[in-house]
Order: C-alpha cells, then structure tokens, then sequence
C-alpha cells in the first residue's frame, strides 16, 4: 500500500483558473450602513439563536440582540445604533428559499459603539476566559463553516492540542477576502492568532497561505517575523487546500481519521479571519458585527473586497460595488465551487458570507446532464480518494446503503468532481441530496423511536387503568360481599387476601 | 440386480430415517420474520393499515399478504427498511409518500369535548374538558386516528412544514 | 449602479464553475488521433476500403438512431451528437479485413451498437467494448470473409480498383482475385509453425520488421500503420484524453513474454518487434483497451488490466487457434473489469484500505 | 390451486411460461437449441417425464410427508428420466444421437420438480396431468422457437433432420435456405443468450400492449 | 389413527424413502432389461453404418464388426483393423487415422483395398474453425471424396500435398492447414497399410 502511494502519488485536487485578480488587488472598501439591516438569527452552524430584543427598543452598534441556544450556537449583535423594527421571517440566504428568522434593525445613521471595553493585557488572563470573551462577541468561524469559534477554542484546549493550524489558503477561485485581509492586517490577524494560541494551549500555530498570494505571505512574514512559534507556511495552489484535512496533512503530515477532528491528531484549525476577529473581541471588546466580503464575477462591475455590515442585504452590496454589468446568469453566496447558489439578491450577509459572486452564462458553463461514461476524471480529482461516478450511480437508483458504503459519509463537496466532469452531472447535487436523505431518515427513525415509547407507556397506562378499575371494581364487590355476609363471620377472612394476592 | 435394487432400497430407507429425525430436531416454530418486521413498525397500532395492529401487521408483511409499503406513517423509511430485511424488491413509486403529516386542531372549532384524546396512540393529544386541546409536534406521529373522532371537524392532517433544518437538496433529474 | 432583476430558475448545488470538458470534445480528439492512420490506410487499400469504413460509420449511426428511438430517448440528435457511436464504428471499420463485403459493416454495426452497447443500456452502461464484441461475433460466425486479407494496393497505383470497382468489390462482395490473397504477418507465422516450420527461416523471406513500421503489408485497416497510430496515441496522452498506465501496461504485458519466449526459442516464439508493431497491438493499447466505459478507473487497477490485455494477447497469438487475440483479450479483461475495480480501489482519506478509520495516533507532548 | 383446466393451460403455455416467464430450466433450453429439432424433442421428452411425474406425485401426494417430500418427487423424476433414456436409446436412436447428452440434464431440469412442488402436490390428478401437459408444450415452444431462430440464422436451415424425429413423413418440414451458409455465433452459446434475451423482451412488449389493450378496452370511451 | 398423524412418524419417513426407492429401482431393472438388446443392435448398427460409408456399396458381404485383428502401431499403442471379405475372401481394410489439426486432434476413417488404393475416407470427429477448416466434413463439401482410388503411387508420394505446396490435393480458401493434416494423416494410413499387409491378411 505504502509503496503503491509512493509509486502513483495521491494526486488529489484540482487547478482551477483562480479569477482571484483583479478583486485582489482592488483596494479593501468600506460599506456605509444602510437604512435597514436584516439581521440573521441562523449565522452560524448549529441552533438558532434567541432573540433578547424587543420590537421598538433602541440599540447601539456591539449590543447584544441575541443569545445562544443549545450547546452549539453564537450570540448575534446590533451591527449598528438604531431601533428594532421587526422580528420575524425573510428570505434565508440558501439555495432553497426558505424563510428564517430575522431582526430588523431600522438604523439611526449615527452607528454609535455601546460601551466596549478591551482588554489591555489578555495574556495574563486563564485561557478559558479567552474562550469566554470570544463566545460573547459571537464569532464564529469565518471560512465559510460558522462553527462558533469559542467551542473549538476550549474543545481544543481539553483535546490537548498542540499545533494551530491557521487557514489562510482561500482555495476556492474569485475569492480573496482572506487575501486581503492578510495583506491590510497582518498584525491583527497575528495578533489574534497570540491570542488563540494562548487559548489553546498549542505551542506553534502553522499559518498555511497558498503560493498565488505572495503579497499576503510576505505582509503576514513581516508580521510575524518577532515571534517564531508562529510559521508562515507557504503552500501549493491547488483546490481544495484549504479544506481542514488536505490543509493538516500537508502542514504537519498528519492524516485526520474519518469520523475524527483535527484534535485526533493533536491540531485545531482556525480561518485567519477568525483570528481577526479574535483579535477585535479580544482587544477592543468588538463583536462581530461586519466582515469582509469579495465582490466579484464576470457581471460585476468593479470587483473588490467590501468590509459590510451583517444583515446588509446582497442587492446593496452589489449596488455599492459599483454595480453589475449585465444580469448575472447565477448570484452565489461564498465561493464558485462550495459557495450556495442565492435564490434572489433580497438576502442578507450573514457572519459565513465571504463572498458573493455575480456569475455570467459563460462562468457557470452550465450544461445538460449526459450519462457517465466511467472516464474517472472524477476518481483522479476527489481530494478524498473516492469514487464519485459509483457514489452518484447508487444514489440514481436510490441506494443510499450502497452510497454510504462507497464513501458517502467521506465526501466534503468540493466539488472537485463535478468540475472535471465531462458528463456535466451535477454529482454534488446527488451527494447533497443523498447526505440530506440519509439525515432525514435518521431523524424519522429517532422520532420513530420516541413514538414507540409513548404508544407503549400509553398502552402500559392504559393497562394499569384497566387493572385498578377492575381491582377497585372487586374490592368493591368483595366489600359489598363481606358486609352481606357480616353474619356468617367465618367467611369473611378467606375471602380478602384473594385480590390483594393478585395485585402483588 | 438385486444387489442394485437392494442397496438402492436400504438408501432410501437410511436416508429418510436421517431426514425423518432431522425433520423432528431442526423443526423450526414460527416465523423468525414476524418479530425482526415488528420491531421496524411505528409500535404505536393506530391500525391504518388495515390489520390488528402493528404484530398483526407484521404477521402479514412476513407472510407475504401484505406489501412492505403498507405502513402509511412509516412512510418511505419504513417501508425501505422492510423491504430489505425481507429482501424484497419495492417499488417506490408505489409508496405514496406525501411526507410526514401532523394533527392540527382549528382552535375556533374544538369544543373541547376529550375524545380525540382517547383515541391518540401516543398521548400527544393535550386538553381537558371544555378547553381548547393542543397537539404536541413531537409526540405526533400522523397515523391521523383521532380524525374521526372529532365531533366538530376541528381536527385536521397537515403536512409538516419544511425548515433550513430539515430542507434536503433535491434529486437531480436525470438526464 | 445598474439595476437588476434576478430570480433563481431552479435550486442547483454547487460547484457553479465547471473545467470546460465534455464528452463530446474527448470523442472528437479520438476520431483526430485515428484520422492520420486511418487516412493513409485509405490509400493503402484503396477505394472499397473506403466504403467499408464508410458503410460501417453510417449503419452504427442508424442503428444508435433506432435504439434510441425504441427506447423513448429524448434529444436524440444530441445523443448521436456525442458521437461515441460514431466512434465505435471507426474502431470496428478498422478491424475488418479492408476489402470485405459491405454486409460484414452492417451486421457488424448492429452487434456493436444494439447488442453490445444499447441492450446493456446504452452509454457507460455496456460491460463489454463493443467493438471488439462485434469484431468477434463477426469472425466467429463468418470466419471466411474475416480472415481473406489483401496484399495492400496503394491508391496511386495503376493496378488499384478505381471508385466504380470499388463499390463492386465491396457492395457485391466480389472475392479477392487468388493473387491478392495474403495473410498478415501473425497469421503467416502461425501457419509456418503449424507446418512445423522455423519462424527464424520463415520470416526471413519477405517478412521484415521494417516493412511493420512503415506498414505496407496484408491486415485490417488498423494494422497497417502502427507508426502513424503511435503518433495518435501519443496525442492522446499529450492532450489527456487516455492515461499512460493502459497502453504501457498492454506493451509491457505483450512484449515481456514475447522477449523471454524468444530469447529461449526463436524458432518458435515470434520476437518483440513483431508482436508488438503488427496485428492490432497499438490500435489496441492506446485506443480500444483505453476505453473508459470497459476498463478499470483507477490507476493501479488501469496497470493490471493492461498488463492482463497484452498478457492474453500474447498467449492467445503464441498458443490459440487464433492468429491475433486483441479482440479476445479485451473482452476477457472486460469482464474482468468490475472485480479489478472492486480491489484497487482508493484508499480514502482517515481511512485505511479496509475502510476502517484510522487509529488516533498517541499524543505526543502531553 | 386447481382452478379450471382452461387457465391451467393458458398458465402452462404463455403467462406461466417455463422459459419466458418462469426463466426455469435454462441450462437445456441453451445447450439444445441448435435447431429447431432438437428443441422439439427435448420439449416432448421434457413433456413426457413432466406429466408423468406430475400424474405421480398427484396421486402420492396424500401420502408422501414434508420431511421426505423432496427426495420422494427427485427419485421419482431420475427414475422417469432414466426410463426415457433407456428408451430414446433403444427405439428412437438417431434421436437419441443427438439429444443423448442433454436426455440426463431432465433430472436436474428445476421445471420438473418445480412443478411437482408447486402444482401437482397440491392438486388433483387431471388437474396435475393437464398442468403437465400444458407446462411442457409451453416448454416445447420456447425451445422450438428458440431452436429455430438459431437454427436459421446460425446455418440457414429450419428443422433440418425433422424426418428422423417424426418419421419420413414430416420431411416437408425441411427448409434450406440457398446460398446462406449461416452466423455460426448464432447456433454457439452466445448466440443461444441473444435470442433468448431478445425474445424475453419481445415477450414483455407483448404482455405490455396486451394489457394497454385491455385496460383500453375495459375503460369506457370518454369522448 | 389417520394418515396425517402417521406422516409425521419418525419411522414413516425411512419406510416411506425405502419403499418409492426400491420400486424405482425395480422398474430401472426392468426397463434395463427391456431395452438391452434394443440398444446393443442399434450401438452396432451404427458402427456398422460409418464403416460402410467408406466402403462400396456391395463391396462386403461378411460382419465387419465380427472380423478385427489389433495391430501394433510405431508408438507402442494398438490400432483395430476391420477386414472385409466377400465370399470369404479379403477384399480390404476398414481403420482409423488420427491427424493434427489447427484446433486439435481430426480423426478419420479410412478403407483400403487389397493393392492399396483408398476406397473412401470420412472424417469421424474433429474441432476445426466452423466455416473454414470443417469442409472436411463429408456434411459440407466432398472434399474428403478426392481421395477415392488414391494409392501410394498414384499420385507419386512427393505429390502427397495440398496444391499450396506442390501437391495435387486442393486446400480450402483461408485455411491450408486442415487439408494438410488430412493429406498427411491419410498418407500415413497408406503407409500403416502397406507395411502391415501381409498381418491383415494373415
């Protein structure tokens, strides 16, 4: 096995044309705040928060408008000073165009800070009081997976973790936002990547930033030049490096098990957005309340990256970039190959939105779907060693089982597939629907299971009832019998223990 | 000849003696079916199928008189599950799965009168006399018994609503 | 700013860009790589090796058509427009002695396309390739109009049949006059040995390699330039279309046993050069053992099938009744195909080879 | 089970069918079919140990237990088979020439104690002969066809030596096709799968439109 | 007690197995019997058959099949020679050949007269390429008819060959090889033939 690796390489991933410039090199503008926000209260992975604001009360940018519920959630702040105006349900920036639950946040156009406070020297502080710190500014991963940033941070502590990786490959194409970042802020995000190390507990972080971004690896070199247990590790460019498990085996060699974390092998892996983030919770007591966004597209008009604030709908936010060329064939959320497919530009930003992509006709290439012809192009791109062609096969003809057994669970939908494929199937659709099926069954069989529960205490109760009705029932008529039979006294002991008998 | 005939015969009978004490050692009783099918089944005998409850159900499903399919609040899950622990081939155009259905109570209409309540499988059914019952989601399973029972038609089937939590992508239409 | 109107059609998942590939388009660059060979085996052969190829092209097209309309098919034209039909009869065309009878194309092209692709299901869907189902079906049942190779009779010159004696020899399926009769260069070996005669000697008289390079000798369309077929299979590789593990693998199978039978007894045991520039070995390396629907997907599977094609290939030629074995020697490796793809699967990232996810290794340092 | 005889010989010949509906006893409906006479005579030798054999366990049915129920019907059919072996080798020899080998493969034929299984132990002895009777001339038809179509296509004759199965009289039935000399792949194992896959899908067709037909026909004009 | 409690009896079972195969095996002898004989006459009829088939008609009158002698063969092994005879007297030779074909083994049946002239030769059984090498089959071409009164020096020996390579026997379009292990084969037999002469007619 080890020799057949070696002979044949795993070569993984794709090469993508990366559309990356000029967005990346446009300089990083500044959104002003629009009259209205729609401020998502599902911006994160896990439950949906829970709102602490009343319609008509009055906020400052940084205050709290709602808190975490359940083990994994994130608090949600006022991205600016104004008045709530409404709770209740737009349309959700997802492919599918479903409602969810939003705050609208009428702004008073002064965009005022509540009193925040920073702290001065966060090193003296237990780490997990960092981890507090970060959970109460609500930041949550800003690579795209919104996994609140705090629970990794003290997960990883009890994990004895001791390496940090920190995500700066931004592999996807079009997008730069992290690029950007690293370029304008290199000290913040280094600063923040101090602070999550100290979190941690992890003795080195490796920062890991593909090669198509000199600009960034030396801004974050300079940076971090004074402090030597944090490395700049350039990487190749090839999609999907910036994946958790491609990006810890090429940093450290460690292969992450299936069905395992990063913690296995004794790495956390941060976005270095995140570390900026950290940076402002920490240092200036700032919640995450805008991000930076990448415009970009063949239909946008002056690519670049945009700093906005969350809940800002994507329509300003195009119309702010400077506008669109022509009407885009498909308006994407994040990027073009993981990135979710918006069903109309009414949707806000939200904490995960690292870009939003106006996509021509000729971007999107898209074709009709033709029958595989087994070339296994698909085979050599999957990052994760399967077979998408069977995977795709079985789930055509509606076997799940089959699917998990070829790998179904393995796949992390980059998509890397579906790009090569000269078939044009929409292999990753058949995984997405495959995965949602397979979740969907699982929650029918736990409710299936719970049902059972309470149709058998039902039928216990019931039984129970039956029994002392019919107890009382004969203890009644005994009783009728033993005061009928007060006379003859001999009687009566022997017939009373016969019911009791049959209730022990 | 007759040693052909002979040991032909003795053959037979050494043979069928085996099999005549094997057929009294290695008789097997019942259906190992019956329980492995009931256990996959909602449990909760709401009877929409058409047999005693869910055991009667499963005694048709393992006898072959009833379809995998024939659990409607099962639903696909149900009916998939069956089907390969029978190892039967389902066609799942049959299983009209039209999605998991609640009870609704139409709170101007209910009277308040307790007999829905005694009729829920699963006790998801709240209320007290002359107050307005409530349906609990959770505990609701849809198998719609107490329908029939509502004097006043307050209580209705409606599908599920679709949340982000529970959207599943769907099929791509083949080519 | 602009504005603008948008609304989703349909709910599509990600990716939303895609690397520009297409069926179609790998096709089209198969058909180019076989162009130049095919050409000049045109001239070779002349006008009725034309029309054969001709006949063979159009009756796998018609027969795709029928299938696809008996089946309900939608959008046939863009079906047939993928022209993976097409392709598989310009491989079966190149199979077939050039000058037989045009019914030998057409009885061909409803094996290939009916029984040996759209009966399984159609496209990606057949087990075997079907071209090489059609090639032997044909000369298993008509094994005399399959095996009357020509001396070749270049288009240029003065004895070759002009158009008009083309479409006879052809469409009526006029024999070979006796004179032209030949045999290709395996099918000669194989009758000397059988004679009990000593190849060395054999191939001496007017059986020389270098007349397999450049290829003007009796064989199908196919044999006739493995040079120029080369070239296209190395075009192939350049533009990614086949990878090298199939073809290396074919050559390596073939010419290893090839090198050490004749080594130990060249009497007997054709050499390398040989087996590997004549019959149907580079046409079968780089474009009938490459195809994707038949063979494994990844790529030490892609290495033993290859090596199990020019294996067979071999013993077939050296021990069956058969001159030539490609054909057999795919199929048989064909069916392999599913139990290779069942072994060499890829190791999935976390997991071991088993499937089993990996040990948590020990945590140092803590 | 017995229902009436009609739809028991409907059953036997087409919707029941040994071969295209039942895919039973598929090892001597390929290894036979070279040509249409050989396929007849393996049908009425197959037919011939079929009704007896079901006349048979018919009649012991009552008798025979569960435990030995199956080697009861096996020695019952080896027995039959046997007879008829000895028999085609004494007085039909030519026949038995070449059908000699494929004669044993009845004992092993599934449709035979198929039948005995799941008809003839069950029901009455007219029903089971008639059951027998219908089963096995379905048997015989599949394997005329198919024997004939190979035959034809595969060596350009039809019913080529049918005199000496039937007698001098049936040599009308011979058929030389001029100038064809055949696909030999037909009258070879593949070619024995391609029929028989071809015909099982005609088959489907056909019960296809005939219920299209029917239920056409059932439905009242809406016009 | 009715049947269906004694089915299920233990001792049913033997019993009831015993019974059905001793009849079966009853009936086995007694069609055996029957048919011996039958099938005896008819397994020689057809041997007779094919050695008449390279004999005239007429040429025999005496049992063939009643009148062999077992020759030793240059390999060691034995080869059965009918003689055939009319009015008594030896008139020729019935045996077999055996040549090595392009598929397998091709075995022929071959008569002699008593100066050594072939009175016909058909091909028993072989496993050439159908449609090619099978001409040799008396079914599907009269190829094999060629030899009749053919003898050692008629053709002269270096003409034992197929035209291909310099001899008088035709070969089939696309195959050389079959007629070429018949020629041989059936030159061999010629050859066996003479040299045991005078043992066939002893």
């Amino acid at each position: 096995m080890g020799l057949m690796e070696k002979l044949f390489g795993r070569d993984w991933g794709i090469h993508p044309d990366d559309h990356k410039r000029p967005a990346a090199d446009a300089v990083t503008r500044t959104m002003p705040v629009p009259e209205r926000l729609f401020v998502s209260l599902s911006q994160h992975l896990g439950a949906p928060a829970r709102p602490v604001v009343l319609v008509g009360q009055k906020v400052r940018k940084g205050e709290r408008l709602a808190d975490p519920q359940g083990a994994v959630s994130a608090a949600i702040h006022a991205p600016t000073s104004g008045t709530i105006t409404a709770i209740g349900e737009i349309p959700a920036p997802h492919p599918s165009g479903l409602p969810v639950l939003a705050i609208t946040l009428e702004a008073d156009g002064l965009d005022a800070w509540a009193d925040l406070e920073g702290l001065n020297d966060p090193f003296l502080l237990p780490p997990a009081e960092i981890s507090k710190k970060v959970a109460e500014a609500g930041v949550v991963g800003l690579g795209g997976a919104t996994f609140p940033a705090a629970l990794k941070l003290s997960l990883s502590e009890k994990a004895k973790v001791t390496t940090l990786v920190m995500n700066g490959g931004e592999c996807e194409p079009y997008l730069s936002c992290d690029d950007r970042l690293m370029r304008d802020s290199a000290a913040a995000i280094v600063d923040g990547i101090g602070l999550m190390l100290h979190a941690t507990g992890a003795t080195q972080a490796l920062v890991g930033i593909e090669d198509n971004k000199p600009e960034a690896i030396a801004a974050m070199q300079q940076a971090a030049a004074a402090q030597p247990h944090i490395r700049i590790c350039p990487v190749p460019a090839r999609y999907p490096m910036g994946s958790e498990k491609q990006l810890v085996q090429e940093l450290t060699g460690h292969e992450i098990p299936a069905d395992g974390r990063p913690g296995d092998v004794g790495v956390v892996v941060h976005n270095v957005g995140t570390a900026w983030a950290v940076h402002q919770a920490i240092r200036f007591g700032r919640p995450l309340v805008a991000r930076l966004i990448t415009v970009n597209g063949g239909c946008v008009a002056q690519p670049g990256n945009i700093m906005v604030p969350l809940g800002t709908l994507v329509e300003e936010v195009l119309a702010f970039a400077g506008g669109l060329n022509s009407a885009p064939a498909r308006l994407v959320m994040g990027g073009p190959m993981m990135g979710m497919s918006l069903p109309q530009a009414r949707v806000p930003v939200v904490k995960g939105s690292s870009g939003i992509l106006a996509l021509s006709a000729a971007e999107v290439a898209e074709r009709t779907e033709e029958p595989c012809i087994r070339c296994a192009t698909c085979v050599g791109a999957c990052p994760m060693g399967l077979l998408p062609l069977d995977m795709a096969r079985h789930i055509q003809a509606n076997d799940l089982k089959g699917a998990v057994k070829t790998g179904l669970k393995d796949c992390i939908a980059c998509g890397c597939c579906a790009y090569v494929c000269p078939a044009h199937i929409p292999l990753v659709q058949y995984f997405s629907h495959a995965k949602g099926e397979l979740s969907a069954q699982e929650r029918e069989k736990l409710r299936q299971e719970s049902n059972r529960k309470l149709a058998q205490s039902r039928a216990q109760r019931l039984e129970r009832e039956a029994r002392e009705k019919a107890e009382a029932a004969a203890r009644r008529k005994a009783e009728r019998a033993a005061q009928a039979a007060a006379t003859p006294e001999s009687q009566a002991p022997s017939n009373l223990p016969a019911p009791q008998g049959a209730t022990a | 000849m007759i040693a052909a005939i002979l040991s032909l015969t003795i053959l037979g009978a050494a043979l069928g003696l085996i099999l005549g004490i094997a057929g009294r050692f290695l008789a097997v009783e019942s259906n190992p079916f019956v329980d492995e099918v009931e256990a996959l089944l909602p449990g909760t005998n709401c009877g929409q199928c058409g047999f005693p409850g869910c055991s009667g159900a499963a005694a048709a499903i393992a006898a072959g008189s009833a379809p995998a399919s024939c659990c409607p609040p099962g639903g696909k899950t149900t009916a998939v599950a069956i089907a390969e622990k029978m190892g039967l081939a389902l066609d799942l155009a049959a299983v009209a799965d039209t999605g998991p259905k609640l009870a609704t109570i139409a709170e101007d209409l209910c009277i308040g009168c307790c007999r829905c309540i005694k009729n829920c499988p699963t006790d998801a059914i709240l209320g007290a006399p002359k107050q307005i019952h409530n349906v609990l989601k959770e505990a609701c399973t849809g198998c719609s018994a107490c329908i029939d029972h509502c004097p006043t038609e307050a209580l209705v089937m409606q599908p599920v609503p679709i949340t982000l939590q529970h959207w599943v992508m769907p099929k791509p239409l083949a080519a | 700013m602009t504005p603008f109107a948008y609304t989703a059609v349909q709910t599509v998942a990600s990716p939303h860009a895609h690397g520009g590939n297409a069926v179609s388009r790998t096709m089209l660059r198969v058909q180019l790589a076989l162009t130049p060979a095919t050409a000049y085996a045109f001239w070779l052969f002349g006008w009725p090796a034309f029309f054969l190829w001709l006949i063979t092209l159009g009756a796998c097209l018609l027969f795709e058509f029928i299938s696809l309309r008996l089946m309900g098919v939608p959008h046939i034209r863009r079906t047939l427009g993928d022209s993976s039909a097409l392709l598989t009869g310009w491989l079966l065309a190149l199979t077939l002695p050039p000058w037989a009878p045009w019914w030998v194309g057409v009885i061909g092209a409803f094996i290939a396309i009916v029984i040996g692709k759209q009966v399984f299901g159609g496209l990606g869907q057949n087990v075997f390739n079907p071209a090489m189902v059609a090639r032997v079906a044909l000369l298993i049942s008509f094994p005399l109009p399959l095996t009357q190779w020509v001396t070749p009779l270049p288009l240029t010159t003065l004895a070759a049949p002009g158009f008009i004696e083309g479409l006879q020899i052809t469409l009526a399926g006029l024999p070979p006059p006796d004179a032209m009769a030949s045999a290709s260069l395996l099918g000669y070996a194989k009758t000397e040995l059988s004679r009990g005669s000593d190849l060395v000697q054999a191939l001496a008289a007017g059986h020389a390699p270098l007349i397999s390079w450049i290829g003007i000798r009796a064989g199908s369309l196919g044999e006739s330039s493995a040079l120029l077929l080369l070239a296209g299979g190395l075009f192939l590789l350049a533009t990614g279309v086949i990878r090298w593990q199939i073809p290396l693998a074919v050559f390596a199978g073939l010419a290893i046993p090839a090198a050490i039978g004749h080594a130990l007894d060249p009497a007997h045991y054709l050499g390398v050069i040989p087996h590997v520039l004549s019959g149907a070995a580079v046409l079968g390396a780089f474009f009938i053992a490459t195809d994707y629907v038949t063979s494994p997907t990844t790529a030490p599977g892609q290495l033993i099938f290859g090596i199990g094609v020019g294996l067979l290939t071999w013993v077939i030629r050296t021990y069956g009744s058969y001159p030539e074995g490609m054909a057999f020697a795919v199929l048989l490796m064909n069916a392999l195909t599913p139990i290779i793809d069942r072994y060499t699967k890829p190791r999935i990232l976390g997991r071991t080879r088993a499937g089993k996810p990996l040990d948590i290794p020990a945590k140092k340092g803590a | 089970m017995s229902d009436n005889l009609g739809t028991i010989v409907k059953n036997g010949l087409w919707e029941n069918n040994v071969v295209f509906a039942q895919m039973l006893a598929l090892c001597p409906t390929m290894a036979v079919t070279t040509s249409g006479t050989n396929g007849l005579g393996m049908g009425l030798a197959t037919t011939a140990v079929l009704v007896v054999s079901n006349i048979i366990v018919s009649l012991i049915r009552k008798t025979v237990s569960d435990q030995v129920r199956i080697p009861v019907f096996v020695v019952i059919i080896a027995t039959l088979v046997t007879v008829v072996d000895m028999a085609l080798n004494a007085w039909l020899h030519e026949l038995y020439k070449v059908l000699g080998l494929f004669i044993a493969l009845i004992v092993v034929n599934c449709a035979i104690l198929g039948r005995a299984e799941a008809f003839a132990v069950k029901s009455g002895v007219t029903a089971s002969a008639v059951d027998g009777l219908a089963m096995g001339l379905g048997f015989t038809g599949a394997l005329t066809l198919i024997g004939l179509i190979r035959e034809f296509l595969g060596s350009g004759t039809l019913f080529a030596q049918a005199s000496q199965l039937l007698g001098p009289g049936f040599s009308f039935l011979e058929v030389q096709v001029a100038g064809y000399g055949g696909a030999l792949l037909m009258i070879l194992p593949p070619g024995a799968f391609a029929v028989l896959g071809f015909l099982l899908a005609g088959k489907r067709i056909l019960d296809d439109r005939l219920a299209a037909r029917s239920v056409a026909a059932t439905t009242p004009a809406t016009a | 007690m009715n049947l269906d409690k004694i089915r299920e009896k233990t001792g049913y079972q033997p019993l009831l197995l015993g019974l059905v195969a001793l009849l079966a095996s009853a009936s086995l002898a007694w069609a055996a019997h029957a048919t011996k004989d039958a099938i005896a006459a008819a397994e020689a009829k057809d041997l007779r058959d094919s050695l008449s088939q390279v004999l005239p008609p007429g040429f025999a009158d005496n049992d063939l099949l009643g009148d062999t002698i077992e020759l030793a063969q240059a390999d060691g092994s034995k080869r059965l020679i009918y003689r055939s005879r009319k009015a008594g007297q030896l008139n020729g030779a019935v045996f077999k050949v055996e040549g090595k074909g392009y598929a397998g083994p091709i075995q022929i049946l071959m008569a002699v007269d008593q100066e050594g002239r072939i009175l016909g030769v058909r091909v028993l059984k072989h496993t050439e390429t159908p449609g090619l090498g099978d001409k040799i089959d008396v079914g599907k071409g009269g190829w094999v008819k060629t030899f009749d009164g053919k003898s050692l020096d008629d053709p002269a020996p270096e003409q034992w060959a197929v035209k291909k390579d310099g001899g008088v026997f035709d070969q089939f379009a696309g195959a050389t090889i079959t007629p070429r292990a018949v020629v041989k084969a059936v030159k061999g037999g010629l050859e066996f033939f003479s040299q045991h002469k005078s043992e066939i007619e002893g």
